[in-house]
């Protein structure tokens, strides 16, 4: 597999002095120092908790905002150095599925425009062909055919949901960020956006960050995955090394907080994490995740770790870290 | 109930205004603001008309007889073409105290005479000096010999100014706080509201009896302005519209005091080369279309004279045969226009000014559907007063304007004016070279009666050549208090002396 | 940057434009001197008057000498009165802004009452009257509503007086002729924002906590409509002053209205420059202390 | 366990909109028994809030109630006058909403919102309520309630405002306590606390709790009996032991399909197809049979009835119904 | 997600034009508003044949003749004659061209620049948003009606002059509007996604962004149509509105202001006309409103 995505230092500040009285200038740093590589054809999970980042860290990378510092590369050219009317062009190897199924389709567009939208704007196609494709492409997501003329607001959020990838997988692109494209959606319906994500995936050999929320969503379709926490990234693995050996404290808790549907199951010496996410304006000091870990020592409070490669393709940013075998599913488990 | 009324009683300042202790305020509302309290500097008859309380001039026209009489001056005689020689009453104080003097006069009038700058310049540029011969003797003396000289210095801009307090104080300070001989001095003048003036104790003429306090209020909206005379707000209330009319002399405690004025409304017509109307026959026949009559029944409530001439009665050189009687028969305005070579009719430009007169949107209105009727059709271009003094003077008034003139010399000399070549250059362009030399003839004729006749001779030719065509002389329409009595004169002034409580 | 005194420098080039705007629009209407001076003035003296009022300059000079002179605070003098424009303006300023206030509580006493109600009817007979009467309110042009007040109050009834500022009673007739117009644009937005608070999630919890329907409505919905409540009443202070154009000229009410029409009638164009100059810098005033006011309705607000 | 603190019987709610009738909550039957913890899950919706704001009596035009009792402590809710309920609403019965953001009043402090129910309820001083209200704020784990108590809502992170809101709806010790997807809007670590927090706040008040979610694992940490819903209609109902290990409702079992297990490996999702048709458009018999992978022809045809097919479990499927079992 | 998600489902099968007309029969403020709108509309157009007489036609002798039921009155002049004579009927139903024609094409006008100036204002922000919004603070912290006046003073008066000022008075509030949608919109995700699909500005701005606010604009619009006439109205009073022989409501009313003692029937009529029609713009444009809501249409 050959590298697809590389960023490295990846940083974003927002300005957000407050107040009537003149302060000091605040930075709120949504994405502070973050690296990582994806490959051609591998789906990178990031999970983290509401605020942590994740979602300015996809905007980055598909160019809606404009980093503070670091590179994007993307497939060999950093994306930042790129003129403005080339970076337009290059737009059609990265794409975006984004949370709101309401909010993501012009409510005054019928299925074809949003759809054709994208042959549209980056390829030359006569009514025919248009038309044709974009059929195509409701087949492939699983839209009825005879939808082509209707308008958003007629849909559920599941079928809105695939209009949404039709248009963005129109394009053949490299590489797809799905911003929590199934958090807004219902139980049932949500399984059946992952299968189709991950079949499509599969079917087009696809590039997916898929963010979420939650890893019960990423664990289906993710093959590595990396936790975030205040705006960065605390830990990198495979999905599997994650779900068994959890290297960052973090990631325990995370794990652990997931309610399991069995009610024999229920244990209440589970290992809960205390308190609120801390204030991203004012992050505490060294290791940002002490205030809320059950194994911080002095240090944490001092020094910020440094994200490093643990084990093998293993990385988290710990003093600390766990033993092997923390995970929720037992190596054993493992089929 | 009972509270409401307690209530309405004592919230009503205004009414009050009549009640007992006011007893001695006279209000009176006017339409628009005066204008400065420099009497050089204006030719607004209304501002005059407060103007005439506080100040006086040196010899004034009796309303009555039409004959002018020493008001200042104790005494005038005519020494010769050019020269009036004055005497002052002795012991006539401004309102500071000072004893008015030769001096005062020679100020005033110098002031106005020199000042080009000043609107009423050209009203008095013929004065060449005014020459003291003590305190209380004076001579004017003019450049060329002057008939109206009398007619000219007792009317706007001929107020006698305090000489000593504006040379100590400067012009700006007078403006403040002005003084001047009259019956009532100057309290305060807040703007676009009220103007107050209270009784001076020691006026020559004795101190007003009825009246310690004298309020004008300016209040431009008509109906409101009638409202306030009949609720009491106000004594009087100046230019109630005909449609009230009926309500102010219906109502109790009001009635309605008229008097035809000495303005005539005329509607000017170009006879410039190019417009239909340079033809004569064209201009009559627009008069004849005009049913003078009907105009000023149906809109002026029958209160106004159709005339053909703008001299008025009471005015030196008044044409008693031009005078209450109007051209009217469209039959023949018809056969003209088909002779003149518009069988067909025509179409013109009609500018008016609107709300200067009274009801002159409505005559504007009326006069075109008059000349609809022969086939002309004139389109009126309402204009605000302003704009319509500057499209005359870029003269760039098309076939027709309206305008009402008054005379405050009360001498055809000031009306007919208006109808030399000159004057009129590029913006009538009216010419008849016959009345350019009776004009010229009477403007320094001394001798009365001949110069009467001229100016006889010239109405006379001005009508001939419809040169304007004259609609009818205005009514000045006055809504009074029961509580006082008020007659109005012809010339609009509003003289306090002659208001008293009944 | 601290946003108060950015809101505050904002209203520098604010001023700036609206001095532009109006210069230009006063060295199209032509120049005055026609109406300075007598009907038959000589040419030279009209030149002479033009020369020495600065009018034979081009435009940018004249541009240039008026904003230095306004930044000295000096607007011209009027032609009319041969005063200074700006010391007549605020002369005449209290009396606008009494009738101003005057207009706004009675506009607020209206509007809130029926807003309130009317949203708390939706579609019942009352909020289709009460709608209905807010429209009208609109629709009464203000001239024909205030002569009608007077023919009925002060001449019909005798219990008002006519015109004239004064005493309290006087202010009674122009400040119902101007609020109601402002009631009416009020009451259908306090309406429409009650109905957008009343279904939020939280009057559900207030409710929920078994509160009486007053508490629900005038603690919990009315206090979250306040802020669009002085948005509108901030933003109407420019239509409210428009409005006392008007009924100045009904009520011979002494305020910037009426020296403003009579200046732009007479082209006294120093005037009319202080004139739109003092009210724009009212209405900037007033929309700034709204804009502060929010901070305190609504502790959400705060700004960057 | 055997004393009923609500009874809910036959409820139905419908709103009258203008394109037609929507029957939320139809024919809705279950009882909470004191110190019970029932959970109503189901798909957006099913019919779950209205149920709960039903219980409230907070269901507002164009909604009504059409049919059915609401009985607590013995009482009809649906027959209370207006006043008695209100004394009701926040002190017997107290709910809990979804969005802790917009479920508080944004231009009032916590206290004062906090205060206004043990201030109406309670009848104290606005002093006492204060001690009261921050002993509340500390029961629920905020820590410097006092500071805490005079903040804005919007100061407060989302797990805090919902601990606001639970202590706002324990102020009073209700009996029950309804909370309408009470850490939906959460991340799982706040919602995790947010769950053993309403445990334990319960077991030391004794209160009942209605417990409304989508979430299947919450329902198996929390619950003691479920309700599931579809299409405003109960279509299962069981002890959760039973529910979880024997679904036997084509839709539950869908439901807890596809649902990502955290512990297994599976790659492919099993889900239901298709998705909860508008209220217009529900099949004329039962409501879930155009996704049912069971369906037959009866199914299109009429609605099955909730029948207890073993103590504790109802199920509302022809499947398991005698009739359709005589059929074959 | 909204609970109303599913419902709405429903709507689908009825067309645009279905839906309104059963939303608008559904509103009877609406109906009674669209029927007035029309009824306004149809007066206009067909003035010349529904008026019984040319509205500028004076008869001196037949002057303030009260309406047909009043003593005096008969149905030659149905609402009577004014103080020229003319017959108040006719004047009022060839009124209400002027009237549409300033409120209509001052507010279309201020509409193309408004809207226009709001997208791009708002769309690309910086230096551009900066200067329109200090313009349009300008212009708003001047009330409308003494910019008409200092503008109308100054050029004269006159249909043209007038459709121009209230159109250049009137931007603003367009510009606000719309600009304050856009910067709600370009947020949303359907513009970020045209933005990922490399869409260019401009075609994001005519196909994402102005089909998204023109019902705003519409709404606004039918409504400031209402305040445009009212305004002509007290700009007649000024004596700066429509000018004769032209006939508007506002002229009529104005003139008539001085009778309303006298003879009342000559401002009260065109004040009644003012009165309904502005009365069914604004129900027409409450409903508008409602049924442009996006959040109906979502
Ligand atoms: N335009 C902005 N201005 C200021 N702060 C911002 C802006 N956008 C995001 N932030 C802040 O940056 C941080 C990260 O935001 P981001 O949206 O990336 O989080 P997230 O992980 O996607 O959260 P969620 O799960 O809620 O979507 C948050 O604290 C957020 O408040
Ligand atoms: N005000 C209302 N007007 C019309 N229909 C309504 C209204 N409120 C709710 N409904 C309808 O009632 C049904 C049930 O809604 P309810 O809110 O109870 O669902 P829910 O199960 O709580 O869903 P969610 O999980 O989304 O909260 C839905 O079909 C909804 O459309
Ligand atoms: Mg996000
Ligand atoms: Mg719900």
């Amino acid at each position: 597999m050959s590298q697809l995505l590389e960023v490295k230092g990846l940083k974003k500040s927002f300005d957000v002095t407050r107040g009537l009285i003149k302060r000091k200038k605040q930075y709120l740093h949504a994405v502070n120092d973050v690296s990582f590589s994806v490959q051609k054809g591998e789906v990178l999970g990031i999970v983290g908790e509401s605020g942590c980042g994740k979602s300015t860290l996809g905007n980055l990378i598909i160019q809606l905002l404009e980093p503070t510092e670091g590179e994007i590369i993307f497939d060999g050219v950093d994306l930042r150095k790129l003129p403005p009317e080339q970076l337009r062009k290059k737009r059609e190897d990265i794409q975006m599925v984004f949370q709101d199924p309401f909010s993501s389709l012009n409510p005054r567009k019928r299925v074809f425009d949003i759809i054709a939208e994208p042959l549209k704007t980056h390829g030359s196609y006569n009514k025919v062909e248009l038309e044709h494709e974009v059929l195509q492409l409701m087949d492939v997501v699983g839209l009825n055919r005879s939808y082509l003329n209707r308008y958003p607001h007629e849909f559920s959020g599941g079928q809105r949901q695939r209009i949404g990838i039709a248009r963005a997988i129109a394009l053949k692109p490299k590489l797809i960020i799905c911003d929590e494209p199934v958090s807004a959606l219902d139980v049932s319906i949500q399984s059946q956006i992952l299968n189709l994500l991950k079949k499509l995936q599969k079917e087009l050999q696809l590039t997916y960050i898929f963010i979420a929320h939650g890893l019960p969503a990423v664990k289906h379709v993710s093959d590595r995955i990396a936790v975030m926490y205040l705006g960065k990234i605390v830990e990198l693995t495979t999905k599997e090394n994650l779900f068994t050996n959890p290297m960052h404290p973090y990631t325990e808790g995370l794990l652990s907080a997931i309610p399991i549907p069995d009610p024999t199951a229920r244990k209440d010496e589970r290992r809960l994490l205390e308190g609120d996410i801390p204030n991203p304006v004012n992050p505490p000091t060294g290791c940002a995740f002490h205030t809320r870990c059950p194994y911080k020592t002095e240090l944490c409070e001092r020094v910020e770790p440094e994200f490093t490669e643990k084990r093998d393709g293993h990385f988290t940013a710990c003093h600390h870290p766990l033993k092997e075998g923390k995970g929720i599913i037992s190596q054993h488990e493992k089929y | 109930d009972k509270d409401s009324e307690g209530d309405a009683e004592d919230t009503n300042p205004g009414k009050a205004e009549t009640g007992d202790e006011n007893d001695r305020t006279l209000t009176i509302a006017i339409g628009a603001d005066m204008v400065t309290f420099d009497v050089h500097d204006h030719i607004n008859t209304s501002t005059e008309a407060i103007h005439v309380n506080m100040f006086n001039y040196l010899v004034k026209r009796d309303n009555e007889t039409g004959e002018i009489v020493p008001d200042l001056a104790e005494s005038f005689e005519n020494i010769d073409d050019y020269t009036w020689e004055f005497k002052l009453k002795e012991g006539v104080t401004f309102h500071n105290g000072d004893e008015l003097t030769s001096a005062d006069v020679k100020y005033s009038l110098e002031r106005v005479a020199y000042g080009e700058e000043l609107r009423d310049y050209t009203n008095y540029n013929q004065i060449k000096e005014v020459e003291i011969i003590d305190d209380y003797t004076f001579r004017i003396i003019t450049h060329e010999p002057e008939p109206v000289l009398l007619n000219r210095i007792s009317r706007i801009a001929s107020g006698i100014l305090p000489s000593k307090y504006i040379e100590e104080n400067g012009f700006d300070h007078f403006l403040e706080n002005p003084i001047g001989t009259g019956p009532f001095q100057f309290v305060e003048w807040v703007r676009d509201d009220r103007i107050v003036f209270e009784v001076y104790d020691d006026y020559f003429g004795g101190k007003n009896p009825d009246w310690d306090k004298l309020v004008f209020r300016i209040i431009p909206e008509n109906s409101t302005r009638v409202s306030e005379l009949l609720t009491g707000g106000v004594d009087i209330a100046v230019n109630v519209p005909p449609a009230d009319w009926e309500r102010v002399e219906n109502h109790e405690g009001t009635y309605l005091a008229q008097e035809t004025s000495n303005r005539t409304l005329m509607i000017f017509l170009r006879s410039t080369e190019g417009y239909p109307t340079s033809d004569q026959r064209v201009r009559e026949a627009l008069d004849l279309a005009i049913d003078n009559g009907a105009i000023v029944e149906s809109l002026l409530g029958g209160a106004g004279v159709p005339t053909i001439t703008r001299v008025a009665p009471g005015n030196f050189g008044f044409a008693e045969h031009l005078y209450d009687t109007y051209n009217y028969d469209p039959e023949r305005a018809k056969e003209l226009l088909e002779e003149a070579g518009y069988p067909d009719g025509f179409e013109m430009t009609f500018h008016s000014p609107r709300g200067r007169y009274l009801q002159d949107a409505e005559i504007a209105e009326m006069v075109a559907g008059m000349w609809a009727q022969i086939g002309v059709t004139a389109n009126i271009e309402f204009m605000e007063w302003s704009n319509f003094v500057e499209l005359r003077n870029a003269k760039e008034n098309k076939d027709a304007y309206l305008l009402g003139l008054g005379n405050s010399m009360f001498d055809a000399a000031n009306a007919l004016d208006y109808y030399s070549a000159t004057r009129f250059e590029g913006e009538t362009d009216y010419r008849n070279d016959e009345l350019e030399e009776l004009l010229a003839a009477a403007m320094s004729n001394m001798d009365p009666k001949e110069r009467s006749e001229q100016y006889v001779r010239a109405q006379e030719i001005i009508a001939e050549d419809v040169a304007h065509i004259v609609l009818h002389q205005e009514s000045i329409n006055i809504g009074v208090s029961e509580r006082i009595n008020y007659t109005p004169t012809m010339d609009e002034m509003i003289y306090v002396e002659t208001i008293t409580k009944k | 940057m601290n946003y108060f005194i950015k809101r505050v420098l904002e209203i520098i080039p604010v001023l700036f434009i609206i001095s532009f705007i109006v210069f230009v629009l006063v060295f199209v209407a032509g120049d005055p001197v026609a109406l300075l001076l007598p009907e038959d003035a000589p040419e030279e003296a009209v030149e002479t008057l033009r020369t020495s009022l600065g009018l034979d300059d081009p435009f940018y000079v004249q541009y240039g000498r008026y904003v230095v002179n306004m930044l000295q605070g000096d607007f011209g003098d009027s032609f009319r009165y041969g005063q200074d424009a700006m010391s007549l303006v605020l002369e005449r300023l209290p009396a606008t802004l009494e009738l101003a206030i005057a207009s706004i509580l009675v506009a607020i006493m209206i509007a809130i009452p029926l807003g309130i109600w009317s949203s708390t009817k939706k579609n019942s007979s009352i909020d289709l009257v009460a709608t209905g009467a807010a429209v009208l309110g609109k629709a009464m042009p203000n001239f024909w509503l205030g002569i009608m007040l007077i023919l009925l109050f002060s001449v019909t009834l005798d219990m008002l007086p006519v015109s004239g500022r004064g005493s309290f009673s006087h202010l009674i007739l122009p400040a119902i002729t101007l609020g109601t117009g402002i009631a009416a644009e009020m009451t259908r937005l306090i309406r429409s924002s009650m109905l957008e608070t009343l279904s939020q999630d939280y009057i559900r919890t207030a409710k929920s906590k078994g509160l009486r329907t007053g508490i629900v409505v005038y603690k919990h919905a009315f206090r979250n409509t306040l802020v669009p409540v002085v948005t509108i009443i901030a933003l109407q202070t420019s239509t409210l002053i428009g409005g006392t154009l008007i009924t100045e000229t009904v009520f011979a009410w002494p305020g910037i209205g009426q020296l403003l029409i009579q200046a732009v009638n007479t082209r006294d164009m120093a005037i009319v420059q202080a004139c739109v100059m003092v009210i724009a810098f009212f209405v900037i005033v007033m929309n700034l202390i709204a804009d502060l006011l929010y901070q305190v309705l609504d502790p959400r607000i705060r700004y960057k | 366990m055997n004393d009923i603190l609500l009874e809910v019987k036959q409820l139905k709610t419908y709103f009258f909109t203008e394109d037609g009738i929507v029957p939320a909550v139809d024919d809705v039957s279950f009882n909470i028994h004191k110190g019970e913890t029932v959970a109503i899950v189901g798909e957006s919706g099913s019919g779950k809030s209205v149920t709960s704001l039903s219980i409230m009596r907070l269901i507002e035009e164009p909604g009504k109630i059409v049919g059915g009792e609401i009985n607590f402590e013995g009482i009809n809710l649906n027959k209370v006058p207006r006043m008695k309920m209100r004394e009701i609403r926040g002190n017997r019965i107290a709910m809990v909403f979804q969005e802790p953001l917009t479920s508080l009043n944004p231009v009032f402090t916590v206290g004062n919102q906090l205060a206004e129910s043990i201030k109406l309820h309670q009848k104290k001083s606005k002093k006492e309520a204060r001690e009261i209200g921050i002993e509340m704020l500390r029961k629920v784990g905020i820590a410097r309630p006092d500071k805490v108590y005079d903040q804005y809502p919007h100061a407060l992170s989302g797990g805090m405002r919902q601990r606001v809101m639970i202590a706002m709806a324990l102020s009073c010790s209700p009996k029950l306590l309804i909370a309408d997807e009470p850490t939906t809007a959460l991340d799982v670590t706040i919602q995790a606390q947010i769950l053993r927090l309403m445990r334990d706040l319960i077991k030391e008040l004794d209160t009942s709790i209605l417990l409304i979610t989508h979430d299947l694992g919450v329902v198996a940490e929390m619950a003691d009996t479920v309700v599931v819903m579809y299409g405003g209609q109960v279509v299962e109902k069981a002890d959760v032991f039973t529910l979880f290990k024997e679904p036997k409702h084509p839709y539950t079992k869908g439901l807890m399909d596809s649902s990502p297990k955290i512990h297994e490996w599976n790659e492919e999702l099993v889900s239901i197809p298709g998705t909860v048709p508008s209220p217009f458009e529900f099949p004329i018999g039962c409501k879930f049979a155009d996704r049912c992978p069971h369906v037959m022809n009866k199914c299109k045809e009429e609605i099955p009835s909730l029948i207890e097919i073993r103590k504790g479990q109802e199920v509302r499927c022809w499947l398991h119904s005698e009739k359709v079992v005589d059929l074959e | 997600m909204p609970d109303s998600l599913p419902m709405q489902n429903n709507l689908v099968k009825n067309s645009k034009w279905k839906r309104w007309l059963k939303l608008l029969l559904r509103s009877k403020t609406g109906t009674v508003g669209l029927l007035i709108v029309l009824t306004i509309v149809f007066v206009a157009i067909f003035a010349p044949w529904l008026a019984p007489y040319e509205h500028s036609v004076i008869d001196p002798l037949n002057t303030h003749k009260p309406p047909f039921w009043m003593e005096g009155g008969d149905m030659a002049n149905v609402l009577g004659t004014d103080n020229l004579g003319r017959d108040i009927l006719s004047r009022i139903i060839y009124g209400s061209q002027v009237s549409l024609l300033v409120g209509i094409s001052s507010v279309v006008l201020a509409g193309v620049i408004g809207v226009l100036v709001g997208l791009f204002a708002g769309y690309f922000g910086g230096f551009l948003d900066a200067f329109f919004m200090r313009l349009a603070d300008s212009f708003l912290a001047i009330p409308n009606i003494l910019l008409a006046l200092v503008m109308l003073g100054v050029f004269g008066p006159g249909l043209m002059t007038l459709i121009l000022v209230l159109g250049v008075t009137n931007w603003v509030q367009y510009a606000r509007i719309i600009r304050g949608e856009v910067l709600s919109i370009k947020e949303r995700d359907f513009v970020r996604a045209a933005k990922t699909i490399g869409v260019k500005n401009r075609n994001i701005i005519f196909s994402h962004l102005y089909p998204n606010v023109i019902s705003s604009f519409i709404v606004v619009a039918t409504l400031s149509v209402a305040s445009t006439i009212i305004l002509e109205s007290s700009l007649s009073f000024l004596g700066l509105g429509i000018q004769p022989p032209q006939v508007s409501w506002g002229t009529i009313l104005s003139d008539g202001r001085d009778y309303l003692a006298t003879s009342w029937w000559l401002a009260t009529f065109p004040g009644l006309a003012i009165t309904i029609a502005v009365l069914g713009i604004i129900f027409l444009g409450d409903w508008l409103r409602d049924v442009m809501d996006p959040r109906s249409v979502k």
